[in-house]
C-alpha cells in the first residue's frame, strides 16, 4: 500500500534512470532512452496511489537528517500536501509524455542517450524541488534544474547559438539565484532554522520582524522571477528556444519555469505576513503578462510566439498569487502546463515535418498536417481562453479573485486576455490556413510524436471540468488546493501548509460573459486579418520597440559588456601594474637598489679602508656616549 | 714630579699622529712608519700605566709589543718588495685593482 | 594503533626522495615506480588516519613525540585532529594525481619527482605537527623545492614566476618567524609544544602584534589580497603537479596556519583582527572574481579563481562561527580538490596544444571529451553547483556569516559566486563547446592515466558534494573548541 | 736628580718626540721620513729611562734604532722609483681631521678619568733579573709564543721575498 | 712549576708544524702532496687526541686555561685546518710554487687559533691572534705572481697592523684602568668601578680592533678584496676559521673579562650588527664573481653572529659557537666547489657557472644544499643554528635587530638563487663533464652529510656546545 512516506521513490526513480543512462548509456538498449521513460512512467503510475494516501493521512511532512554541523542538523525533509501533489502529477505526466514524444523527435541525434539522462536528472530535480520542505534541499534542486535547463538548452553545443543561450540562461538564472540564496540566509539568520515548517511557524507567531522579512521576501522573490523569466530576468526564455522543442515544451513551459510560482506558494505564509512583498509578486505579474503579450505580436519564430506566451501566462498566475488566490493559481499552473505543452509539441511537429519554424515559410498546413493542426487548435483555444476549453475556466477563476480586488487589475486581465487570443489565432491561422507554402513536401510526424499530441489534447479541453467534479474528499480542486480535505486545519498548519477558508467561488456571470468575449473577439480579429494569406506589411504602431523587447536585451548586454567587463579589466590592469609590478617587483628591486649604493663605498682604495675603521670607531664611541648619557 | 697623565697623554699624541700618517700617506712603506709610531705609542702607553702601578706586567707586554712590531716590519717589508717586483709600485692609490 | 602513522605519511616521501636520488638518471620508469609508491604509500597512510580518528572523542590523536631539542624545548611532535585529519586527505589525493598527471614528465624526471616529494613531505609535516618549531620547519621545507620546480620544468616566464613565488612566500614565512619568536619569549615557558602554549594567555598587546604577524604571514601563502600576487603568476609558471600541489594544498597551509596557531593561541588579537580579515578576504572573492574574467590564460582564470576561493576560506574564518569556519575548512578540501582538477586538465591540454591562450581553443569537447566533462565539472564545482563539493562549503560559510550578522559581507559574497558563475561558463562555452576548431583536429583525449587521476578526483567532487558528513564530523570537533574560545557563535 | 728636574727633562724628550713623530708623517722626502722616525724612538727611549725603565730603554734602542730602521731605509731606497706623484693621498684634509678627532677623545678620556698612580717619587726601577725570571716563568708562554711569531714572519719573508720558482 | 702538561695540546701542534717544515725540506718540491697528507693527518690526529681529552680541565697560571671551551676551540682549529689542507691539495699543485712552507704556516694558523681561545690573559691572547694573523698575511700574499693575490695581501697586511696598533691600545688603556691583564682580574676590577671615559675609550679601540678581525662593518672593507685576491683555500681559511677564532676570543673575553661593560657595549654591537647584516647581504646582491659574492655573504653571516654578541649571555653565547660549527661546514662545501670549478676552469664569475648541474652533478647539488642552508632553509644546518640565534635574540629583547636578521635572510636568499638559476636553470656554455678528484669528492661528501645531519639532528651538537660553553659563565 503507498503511503505518503514513500514520496521520496519519485524522485529517486528519475535520479536512478540519469545514473545508469549516463554512465552504461552507450551499452544500454536505445542509449537508455527506454530507462529513463519507464521509470519515469513507474513515478506516474505510483502518483495515483500517492494521491489516495494523502486523501487518507492528510499533509504529513517527513525530516531524515543530512549531515550535523554542531547543534544545528541539516535536514532533507520533504513533505506531501495537497500543492506538492498536484504539482507532481503535473511534472511526472508531462515528463513522461514528452519523452515519449521525444522518441520521435530525437531520433537521429548522435547524443541520444545523453539527452534521455539529462530529462531524467531534471524530472528528478524537478519532483525533488516540489517535495522539498527544507531550504536546502530547495535550493539544491533549484540549482540542479537550472544546470539542466543549462545542459539542455546547450544540447546542439555545437551551434554557437545554443551555447550562447545556454550561457545567458544560467547566468541569468543565477543572478536570481543569488537573490534566493541571500534570502534563504536571512530567513535561517532569524529563525534559526532551515525547515520551512519551522519558518513558517515562527512568521505566524511573529518572530521575525517585518523590515527583515519583507527584505527576505523580496529576495526570494528575485530567484523565483529569474527561473520563471519574469520581467526584469525574463531575456534568457525566448534565447533558450535554441533548444530541442521536446525540452523547450518540458523545461521552458510546463515545468521548470512554474518553479517560480511553485516557491512563492510553498512560502506563501511567509509572503501573507509581508503585503509588500505580496504587492510586488501581483505588480511584476501584471507587468509580465502585459509586456510578454504585446512583444509575443510581432515574432515570426512560432517557438518565440509560444515562449513569450509562456512569460505572458506566468504573469497571470503571478498576479493571481499577488492577490492572495493561491488555488486559482495553482489550478491555472496545472492546466496551462498541459496546453502550452501541447502548442510547443504541435509546434516541434511542424518544424519536424517542414524544416522551418518561421511563420512567414509557413502556410496552409492543415492539410499536409491534419492532426498537427487539429490538435494544436485545441492547444491555442485553451491558451486563447474560448469557452469550455480549461484555459477558460482556470483564467475564470483568476480574474474573479482580481475582480475583488480592483476592477482596474481585472480590465488590463482582460485586455491580456484579448490580445493571447489575438496571437495565439494569428500564429494558428497563419500556419495552417491559407495558400500551402510547402506545395505539399510538409510530411506529418510519426505516430510516436502524434501520440502525445492527442494525449495532451483532452487535459487542454476537460481540465476545466475538475472545477464541478467532487476532487477526492474536496468539493472541488479549488477546494483541495484550499486544504479542505476533511483533515483538520492544526495539521496543515503544524507543517505549514498552505489552508484558507474557501469562499465559495459563485461562478458569476459577469465575469463568464467578459471573459468569453475577450476570447472570441480576439480569435475573430486575428481569424479576419490573416484569413486570407495575405501578408500584412504595415507594421502595427510601435512594432520596433516591441521587436528590440523595450530593448531590455539591449541593455543588459550594454551593462554585461560595458560595465562589469571594463571593471574587470581595469581590476586585471591594477592588479598587474600596481599590487605586482610597483608593489611587489618594487619592492624586490630595493636591496638591489641599496646593494648597488653600497657597492660603491668599496673603492678598493686602503686609506679610504683605514679611514672606514676610524670613523667605524667614531660611530661606536658615539652610541656609547649616546646609550650611556 | 712626572705625573701619569702626561705620559699617557704623550702616548695619545703620538698615537693620534701616526693615525694621521696612516690615513694621510700614499706610499705604502710610509704608512709603515706611521704604524710604527703608533705601536710604540701603545709600548710607551703600557709602560707608563706599568710604571705607575709598579708592576712589572707593563714592562713585559711593552717588550713583547715591540717584538711584534719589529716581526711586522719584517714580513710587510717582505710583501711590499713583491708588490714592488710585480707592480713596479707602492702607491696605495694605484692599488685598485680589486673593488666593489 | 602501534605503527607510528603518522611519522610513516610524513617520512616516506623524504624517504622516496633520497632513493630517488641514487637511482640512475635514464631509468625512467623505475623512477615513476618509486615516485609512484611513495605517493602511494603517504595518501594510503592519510586515508588511514582518516579512518583510524575517532570523531566522537575529537581533540587530537595519534600522538607521536619524539625530543629533537629538549634543551631549547622543542619536540618532534605530531598529532592530528579534525581539520588535519580532512587536508591530509586532501594532500595524499593531490599529490598521487598529481604524480600520475606527471606521467609524462621526462626532461630529469629524477630531479623533478625528488624535488616534488620533498614539497609534499614539507605539506604532510605541516598539516600534523603540534610543535609551533616543526610547525615552521615543515612549512620552510615545503618552499625550499619550489624555485627549482618552477625554473627549470615551468612554462611561460617561469624564471620571473619562480622567484616571485619563492621570494613572496619566504618574506611571508619571516613574519611568521618573528611571530613565533615573540610568542616563545612572551610565554616564557621555553617551550614551542602547542598544547603548553594553549594553556596561557598573553598579553594583549602581544596578542594584537603577533596575530598581525600571523596573519600576514599566513596570508601571503593564503593569496590574501594584496598579497596575492605571487599566485597567478606563480601557477602560470609551474607545471601542472606543482601547480596542482600549490594551489591545491599549500594555498590551504596558509588559511590552516591561521586557524591552528593564530586563532588557537590568540584569542584577543582575533578579536582585533578577523574583522580586517573579513574586509581583504571579501575584497580577495570579488578582486579574484572579476580580474580573472578579463584573463587571456587559461591558467591565469584558474590562478585568480584560486585567489578568489581563497577569499571564501579566510571570510569563514573571519565569520566568528562554528558553521563559517566549519565552511572554511570544508572550502578548503573543496578547493584543493576542485584547483588540483582544474590544472590537471590544463596541463593535459597544454602539454597537446602547447598553448593555453583561451581565444585559440573552440570546441574541444569534440577532440577531447573525457578531458573537457572533467574540466567542465571542476567548473560546475567552483561556481558552487549544489551536488558538488563546492555548494556545501561556500554554503555553510555564507551562513556563518549571516549569523554572525555580516550582511554586507554575505551579499557580496553571494554576488562573488555569480560572478565566478559568469566568467566560469563563459570559459567554458568559449574553450569547450561551439563548433571544433580545425587546427585542433589532431589533439587526442588524456591518456588513461590522465583521465584516471582526473576522474578520482571528480569522484571526491561529487562523493563531497552529496555526502559530507565524513568530512564535516571531524572538522566540527576540531573547529568548536577554538570558535568557543574565540567567543564565537555555536 | 731633583723632583722638577725629571719633569724638565720629560718634557724635553716629549718635545724632541713629538716633533719628530710629526716629521715622520708630514716630510716631504722618504728620507728625512725614517731619520726623523729615528729620532723619535730615542725620544721615547729617553721616555723609558725617565721612567726608570732602563732595560727597555735599551731593548727600544737596540732593535728599534738599529735593526728596524736599517730595514725600512733598504725598503725605501728599494721602492724609490721617482715615479710616485706626491705622498699624500687626496684624504689629507679628513686625515687631520680624524687625528685631531682621535686626539682630544683620548685627550678627554686620560684626563677625565682618575687613575691609580703612585707619586713619581715612588717609583723603582726592576731589577734586571726580576724581569727575565718573570719572563721566563709566569709570562713563558707568550715568550714561546713571540718566537713561534717571528719564525712566521721570517718564514713568510723569505718564501715571499725570494724570486724563485717562477710559476 | 706550572702544570705543564696541560699545554701538550699546543706542543704537539708545534711539533707537528715544525714535522711539516722539516719534511718539506728533506723532500723534493715533486713530493709536495705528502706534506700536505702529514699536516692534514696529522691535524685530524691531533683532533681526536684532543677530543680524548674532553673531560681534562685546569688552568695554566693566570695566563692560560685548558677547558672545554678551549678544547672545542682547538678541535676546530685543527679540523678546519685539516679540510682547508685537504682542499688545497689539488689546488697547490696547480697553482702554488713551493708549496711546503704553505701546509706549515696553516698549522702555525691553527695553533694561533688555538692560544687565541684558550688564553685568560690580555697579552696571551693577543700574541696569539697576532701568530694567527701573520700565518695568515703570508698565506694571503701565497701566490706571489698573482698581482692580485699581492694588492690583497698588501691591503690585509696594512690594515691589519693598524687594526693590532689599535686593538693594543685599547688593551693599555684597560690595563691602565683594572691593573691587570688577567679576565677575570678586570671583570673583578670592572664591577666595581663605574664607567668612565677611560673605559669608554678602551672599549672603542678594542671593539675597533677585534671588528677588523671578523670583518664586521665598517671594518670589513679589507675582506672582499682578500677572498678574491687570496688562494681560494685561503679564502676559505679566512672566512671560516679565522672567523670562528675571531668570536671564540670575543666570547670569552665579554664572558670572563667584561661582563658588567655588556650595557655599555650592547648598543654600538647592535648597530653594528644591523649594520653588518644589510651591507653584506644587499652588496653581495651585485656581485658577478662567486668569491666575492662569498666574500660578501660571510660578512652577512658574521652580522648574524653579531646579534647573539649583541643580546650577549649564555644562551647567545651557546648559539654563536653553534651557528659557527654549521656556519663552518656549510661555508667549507661552498668554497670546496669553488675550488674545484677553479681547478678545473680556472673561472670565478658566477656566469661560468652556467649548466654546472650538467657538468658536475654533485658539485651543483653540494653548492645548492650549501647556500640553502646559508640562506636558512630547513633539513639543513642553518635552519636551526639561524633559528636559535635570533631566539636568544629576541629573549634579550633585540626583536628589531632579529627583523633585520631575517629580512636579510631573504635577502640572501634572493642572491643564492641567482647562482642556483645558474647551476640548473642556464644551459652550460662549455659542455663536458668536471671531474672531481677522490679526496675532493670525499671531502665535499663529508662536509654535505655534516650541514644536513646538523639541520636534520641538531641535538647531538647542541650538547657538546652547551657543555663546552658553561665552563666561561661559571
Amino acid at each position: 500500500m503507498v503511503t505518503t512516506a514513500s514520496a521520496w521513490l519519485l524522485p529517486a526513480l528519475p535520479f536512478l534512470a540519469f545514473l545508469l543512462t549516463a554512465t552504461l548509456g552507450r551499452w544500454l538498449p536505445g542509449q537508455g532512452a527506454g530507462i529513463a521513460i519507464v521509470l519515469t512512467g513507474a513515478g506516474a503510475v505510483l502518483w495515483a496511489p500517492l494521491l489516495g494516501a494523502l486523501f487518507v493521512e492528510g499533509p504529513q511532512l517527513y525530516q531524515p537528517v543530512w549531515f550535523t554541523v554542531g547543534g544545528d542538523a541539516l535536514h532533507v525533509s520533504y513533505i506531501v500536501d495537497p500543492l506538492a501533489a498536484l504539482v507532481l502529477g503535473v511534472v511526472l505526466i508531462c515528463s513522461t509524455h514528452i519523452q515519449v514524444y521525444a522518441l520521435g523527435y530525437m531520433g537521429g541525434e548522435a547524443r541520444f542517450g545523453w539527452f534521455f539522462a539529462v530529462v531524467a536528472l531534471f524530472t528528478a530535480a524537478m519532483l525533488g524541488l516540489v517535495l522539498s520542505a527544507s531550504l536546502l534541499t530547495l535550493y539544491v534542486c533549484w540549482e540542479v534544474v537550472g544546470l539542466c535547463s543549462y545542459l539542455l538548452i546547450g544540447f546542439w553545443f555545437d551551434r554557437p547559438a545554443a551555447v550562447e543561450a545556454a550561457k545567458k540562461a544560467f547566468i541569468t538564472t543565477r543572478v536570481g539565484d543569488v537573490g534566493l540564496l541571500i534570502g534563504i540566509l536571512l530567513l535561517f539568520r532569524a529563525t534559526g532554522t532551515l525547515d520551512i515548517p519551522a519558518i513558517v511557524t515562527a512568521v505566524q507567531q511573529g518572530a521575525i520582524d517585518g523590515g527583515t522579512l519583507t527584505a527576505a521576501a523580496i529576495l526570494v522573490l528575485l530567484g523565483a522571477f529569474g527561473k520563471s523569466g519574469q520581467f526584469p530576468l525574463h531575456v534568457w526564455l525566448p534565447d533558450a528556444m535554441e533548444g530541442p522543442t521536446p525540452v523547450s515544451a518540458l523545461i521552458h513551459a510546463a515545468t521548470m519555469v512554474t518553479a517560480g510560482v511553485y516557491l512563492v506558494a510553498r512560502l506563501f505564509p511567509i509572503f501573507e505576513a509581508a503585503p509588500v512583498a505580496l504587492a510586488v509578486v501581483a505588480a511584476v505579474g501584471l507587468i509580465s503578462a502585459a509586456g510578454a503579450s504585446l512583444l509575443a505580436l510581432v515574432q515570426t519564430d512560432i517557438k518565440r510566439i509560444l515562449a513569450y506566451s509562456t512569460i505572458s501566462q506566468l504573469g497571470l498566475m503571478f498576479a493571481a498569487l499577488g492577490t492572495g488566490f493561491l488555488p486559482a493559481a495553482i489550478f491555472h499552473l496545472t492546466t496551462h502546463a498541459a496546453f502550452k505543452a501541447l502548442l510547443f509539441l504541435a509546434a516541434g511537429s511542424v518544424i519536424h515535418g517542414t524544416t522551418r519554424q518561421k511563420l512567414d515559410e509557413l502556410g496552409g498546413l492543415r492539410r499536409s498536417l491534419p492532426v498537427t493542426a487539429f490538435t494544436m487548435l485545441a492547444g491555442a483555444a485553451a491558451l486563447a481562453g474560448v469557452p469550455l476549453t480549461s484555459g477558460y475556466f482556470s483564467k475564470d477563476e483568476i480574474l474573479l479573485g482580481l475582480l475583488d480586488r480592483s476592477t482596474l487589475l481585472f480590465v488590463a486581465t482582460l485586455a491580456v486576455s484579448a490580445l493571447t487570443a489575438f496571437y495565439t489565432f494569428r500564429l494558428w491561422v497563419r500556419a495552417f490556413l491559407g495558400p500551402d507554402q510547402m506545395h505539399g513536401h510538409a510530411h506529418e510526424s510519426p505516430a510516436v510524436m502524434l501520440g502525445p499530441l492527442v494525449a495532451f489534447t483532452v487535459p487542454s479541453l476537460l481540465l476545466g471540468f475538475l472545477l464541478f467534479i467532487p476532487f477526492g474528499p474536496s468539493a472541488n480542486i479549488i477546494a483541495f488546493l484550499a486544504g479542505e480535505t476533511g483533515h483538520p486545519p492544526a495539521q496543515y498548519a503544524e507543517i505549514g501548509s498552505y489552508y484558507h477558508a474557501h469562499h465559495e467561488a459563485t461562478p458569476n456571470g459577469l465575469v463568464l460573459g467578459t471573459s468569453a468575449a475577450a476570447a472570441l473577439a480576439g480569435a475573430g480579429a486575428a481569424w479576419a486579418v490573416y484569413r486570407s494569406g495575405a501578408r500584412i506589411r504595415r507594421r502595427l504602431p510601435g512594432a520596433a520597440v516591441l521587436e528590440r523587447g523595450f530593448f531590455i536585451d539591449a541593455l543588459y548586454r550594454w551593462l554585461t559588456t560595458q560595465v562589469v567587463m571594463r571593471l574587470s579589466a581595469f581590476f586585471a590592469w591594477f592588479d598587474r601594474r600596481w599590487v605586482n609590478d610597483a608593489g611587489v617587483n618594487g619592492a624586490g628591486r630595493l636591496p638591489a637598489v641599496v646593494g648597488g649604493a653600497l657597492r660603491t663605498l668599496q673603492t678598493g682604495n686602503l686609506s679610504t679602508y683605514a679611514l672606514a675603521i676610524v670613523a667605524g670607531m667614531a660611530l661606536i664611541a658615539g652610541i656609547i656616549l649616546w646609550s650611556g648619557r | 714630579m712626572i705625573p701619569l697623565e702626561a705620559v699617557a697623554g704623550l702616548s695619545a699624541v703620538l698615537f693620534a699622529i701616526g693615525l694621521y700618517g696612516v690615513l694621510a700617506r700614499r706610499n705604502a712603506v710610509l704608512i709603515l712608519l706611521a704604524v710604527e709610531v703608533m705601536l710604540n705609542a701603545v709600548a710607551l702607553n703600557f709602560l707608563g700605566f706599568g710604571a705607575f702601578r709598579g708592576d712589572l706586567t707593563g714592562q713585559v707586554v711593552a717588550i713583547f709589543v715591540i717584538c711584534v712590531a719589529a716581526a711586522e716590519v719584517g714580513l710587510a717589508l717582505g710583501i711590499l718588495l713583491r708588490l714592488h717586483r710585480n707592480r713596479q709600485t707602492v702607491d696605495i692609490d694605484r692599488l685598485d685593482e680589486l673593488k666593489w | 594503533m602501534n605503527i607510528p602513522l603518522l611519522s610513516l605519511m610524513t617520512l616516506t616521501p623524504l624517504v622516496g626522495a633520497l632513493v630517488l636520488l641514487v637511482l640512475p638518471r635514464d631509468r625512467h620508469g623505475l623512477i615513476r615506480a618509486v615516485a609512484l609508491a611513495a605517493a602511494g604509500i603517504s595518501a594510503a597512510a592519510a586515508v588511514a588516519v582518516f579512518l583510524v580518528y575517532d570523531t566522537v572523542r575529537a581533540g587530537f590523536q595519534l600522538a607521536e613525540r619524539l625530543p629533537w631539542l629538549p634543551q631549547i624545548g622543542i619536540d618532534y611532535a605530531l598529532a592530528v585532529d579534525g581539520s588535519s585529519v580532512v587536508m591530509l586527505l586532501l594532500t595524499g589525493i593531490v599529490i598521487v594525481t598529481g604524480v600520475l598527471i606527471s606521467w609524462r614528465v621526462d626532461y630529469r624526471p629524477k630531479d623533478f619527482f625528488a624535488l616534488l616529494l620533498l614539497l609534499v613531505a614539507g605539506v604532510y609535516g605541516v598539516f600534523c605537527s603540534t610543535d609551533l618549531f616543526f610547525f615552521f620547519f615543515w612549512y620552510e621545507v615545503a618552499v625550499l623545492p619550489m624555485y627549482l620546480l618552477i625554473a627549470v620544468w615551468g612554462s611561460t616566464n617561469k624564471e620571473y614566476g619562480a622567484l616571485k613565488l619563492t621570494l613572496m612566500l619566504v618574506a611571508g614565512s619571516i613574519l611568521i618567524w618573528i611571530g613565533l619568536l615573540m610568542l616563545y619569549v612572551a610565554s616564557g615557558i621555553n617551550s614551542f609544544d602547542l598544547f603548553r602554549l594553549q594553556h596561557i594567555t598573553f598579553d594583549p598587546l602581544t596578542q594584537s602584534i603577533a596575530f598581525l604577524l600571523f596573519m600576514i604571514g599566513f596570508g601571503v601563502l593564503a593569496g590574501m589580497w594584496p598579497l596575492h600576487t605571487w599566485s597567478p603568476d606563480g601557477h602560470v609558471a609551474a607545471p601542472t603537479a606543482v601547480s596542482m600541489l600549490h594551489a591545491g594544498v599549500l594555498m590551504k597551509l596558509g588559511a590552516f596556519g591561521i586557524l591552528r596557531i593564530a586563532m588557537t593561541l590568540l584569542p584577543e588579537g582575533a578579536r582585533i583582527w578577523l574583522p580586517v580579515l573579513l574586509v581583504l578576504a571579501t575584497v580577495n572573492v570579488i578582486y579574484g572574481a572579476l580580474s580573472a574574467m578579463s584573463q587571456r590564460d587559461l591558467k591565469y582564470v584558474i590562478g585568480y579563481s584560486s585567489v578568489s576561493h581563497m577569499g571564501y576560506v579566510l571570510m569563514g574564518l573571519a565569520s566568528l562561527s562554528l558553521i563559517g569556519t566549519t565552511g572554511a575548512v570544508l572550502q578548503m578540501f573543496s578547493h584543493g580538490i576542485m584547483t588540483a582538477l582544474f590544472f590537471a586538465m590544463v596541463g593535459v591540454i597544454y602539454d597537446q596544444a602547447h598553448t593555453r591562450d583561451i581565444a585559440a581553443f573552440r570546441g574541444l569537447i569534440c577532440t577531447m571529451p573525457a578531458v573537457s566533462v572533467l574540466f567542465i565539472l571542476a567548473g560546475l564545482a567552483s561556481l558552487g553547483l549544489p551536488g558538488l563539493s563546492g555548494f556545501v562549503a561556500e554554503f555553510l560559510v555564507f551562513s556563518g556569516l549571516a549569523q554572525a550578522q555580516a550582511w554586507l559581507f554575505v551579499v557580496l559574497a553571494v554576488v562573488g559566486v555569480a560572478i565566478t558563475a559568469t566568467y566560469v561558463l563563459r570559459l567554458i562555452a568559449r574553450v569547450f563547446f561551439g563548433p571544433p576548431e580545425a587546427a585542433w583536429r589532431a589533439l587526442r583525449d588524456g591518456t588513461p592515466l590522465d583521465v584516471a587521476a582526473g576522474a578520482s578526483l571528480a569522484f571526491v567532487l561529487v562523493a563531497v558534494g552529496l555526502y559530507p558528513a565524513p568530512l564535516i564530523g571531524p572538522i566540527v570537533g576540531s573547529v568548536l573548541p577554538i570558535v568557543r574560545r574565540l567567543g564565537g557563535v555555536e | 736628580m731633583s723632583f722638577d728636574g725629571a719633569l724638565v727633562a720629560f718634557g724635553i724628550v716629549a718635545a724632541v718626540a713629538i716633533v719628530a713623530s710629526l716629521g715622520v708623517v708630514l716630510a716631504r722626502s722618504v728620507v728625512s721620513a725614517a731619520v726623523s722616525l729615528v729620532i723619535s724612538l730615542m725620544a721615547v727611549a729617553g721616555v723609558y729611562v725617565l721612567l726608570l725603565a732602563d732595560f727597555l730603554a735599551l731593548v727600544q734602542v737596540l732593535i728599534y734604532g738599529g735593526a728596524v730602521t736599517i730595514l725600512l731605509l733598504f725598503a725605501l731606497m728599494l721602492s724609490r722609483t721617482g715615479r710616485d706623484s706626491g705622498l699624500t693621498t687626496r684624504h689629507r684634509p679628513i686625515a687631520t681631521v680624524a687625528g685631531l678627532a682621535t686626539a682630544i677623545f683620548l685627550g678627554w678620556a686620560i684626563v677625565a678619568t682618575n687613575w691609580f698612580a703612585l707619586p713619581y717619587a715612588q717609583l723603582q726601577r726592576v731589577e734586571l733579573p726580576i724581569i727575565g725570571t718573570a719572563l721566563f716563568s709566569t709570562w713563558a708562554l707568550p715568550f714561546e709564543v713571540v718566537s713561534l711569531v717571528l719564525l712566521v714572519a721570517l718564514i713568510g719573508a723569505a718564501v715571499i721575498a725570494r724570486t724563485g720558482d717562477a710559476p | 712549576m706550572t702544570a705543564l702538561y696541560l699545554l701538550l695540546p699546543e706542543l704537539l701542534i708545534g711539533g707537528l708544524a715544525f714535522l711539516v717544515l722539516a719534511a718539506d725540506l728533506l723532500l723534493p718540491a715533486r713530493r709536495a702532496p705528502i706534506v700536505g697528507w702529514l699536516a692534514a693527518l696529522g691535524m685530524l690526529a691531533l683532533a681526536f687526541f684532543c677530543a680524548t681529552w674532553w673531560g681534562a680541565a685546569g688552568a695554566m697560571g693566570e695566563l692560560y686555561v685548558l677547558d672545554r671551551f678551549a678544547l672545542l676551540f682547538k678541535i676546530l682549529a685543527l679540523v678546519m685546518g685539516a679540510i682547508v689542507i685537504l682542499m688545497s691539495l689539488d689546488y697547490a699543485r696547480r697553482r702554488l710554487p713551493g708549496a711546503g712552507e704553505y701546509y706549515g704556516l696553516i698549522v702555525f694558523a691553527a695553533l694561533g687559533m688555538a692560544l687565541m681561545t684558550g688564553a685568560t690573559e690580555l697579552l696571551t691572547a693577543y700574541i696569539g691572534l697576532e701568530l694567527l694573523n701573520f700565518s695568515l698575511y703570508v698565506l694571503v700574499s701565497y701566490s706571489k705572481w698573482n698581482p692580485k693575490s699581492n694588492e690583497a695581501g698588501t691591503k690585509y697586511i696594512l690594515l691589519g697592523a693598524i687594526s693590532s696598533a689599535v686593538l693594543l691600545y685599547g688593551l693599555s688603556l684597560l690595563y691602565g684602568l683594572t691593573g691587570t691583564t688577567n679576565y677575570a682580574g678586570i671583570a673583578q676590577a670592572l664591577a666595581s668601578g663605574t664607567p668612565s671615559p677611560g673605559l669608554v675609550a678602551a672599549l672603542v679601540l678594542i671593539l675597533g680592533g677585534l671588528g677588523f678581525k671578523i670583518a664586521a662593518v665598517p671594518f670589513h672593507m679589507w675582506a672582499p678584496d682578500a677572498y678574491q685576491g687570496a688562494p681560494t683555500p685561503i679564502a676559505a681559511l679566512l672566512a671560516v676559521a679565522a672567523k670562528a677564532a675571531g668570536f671564540g676570543l670575543l666570547v670569552r673575553l665579554l664572558a670572563e673579562a667584561l661582563p658588567s661593560t655588556l650595557p655599555l657595549i650592547g648598543p654600538p654591537l647592535a648597530a653594528v650588527a644591523a649594520a653588518t647584516m644589510v651591507l653584506g647581504n644587499t652588496v653581495a646582491i651585485r656581485q658577478r664573481n662567486l668569491k666575492r659574492l662569498l666574500a660578501y655573504s660571510s660578512i652577512g653571516q658574521v652580522g648574524y653572529l653579531l646579534v647573539g654578541l649583541a643580546g650577549f649571555g649564555a644562551g647567545a653565547a651557546e648559539a654563536i659557537v653553534f651557528h659557527l660549527a654549521g656556519y663552518a661546514a656549510t661555508n667549507f662545501a661552498a668554497f670546496l666547489v669553488v675550488i674545484i670549478v677553479e681547478n678545473r676552469t680556472g673561472d670565478e664569475d658566477i656566469d661560468d657557472y652556467a649548466g654546472l648541474a650538467e657538468r658536475a652533478p654533485f658539485a651543483a647539488f653540494a653548492l645548492t644544499a650549501a647556500f640553502f642552508s646559508l640562506a636558512g632553509l630547513p633539513l639543513l644546518a642553518g635552519f636551526v643554528t639561524k633559528f636559535y640565534l635570533f631566539l636568544t635574540a629576541a629573549q634579550a629583547g633585540l626583536i628589531w635587530l632579529v627583523a633585520i636578521g631575517v629580512t636579510m635572510s631573504v635577502v640572501s636568499l634572493y642572491y643564492y638563487l641567482m647562482v642556483i638559476r645558474q647551476l640548473y636553470v642556464v644551459a652550460p656554455i662549455k659542455v663536458g663533464p668536471l671531474p672531481m678528484t677522490a679526496t675532493e669528492r670525499a671531502l665535499l661528501s663529508v662536509l654535505v652529510v655534516a650541514t644536513i645531519a646538523i639541520g636534520v639532528a641538531p641535538a647531538p651538537l647542541f650538547v657538546i656546545v652547551r657543555s663546552a660553553v658553561a665552563p666561561l659563565f661559571g
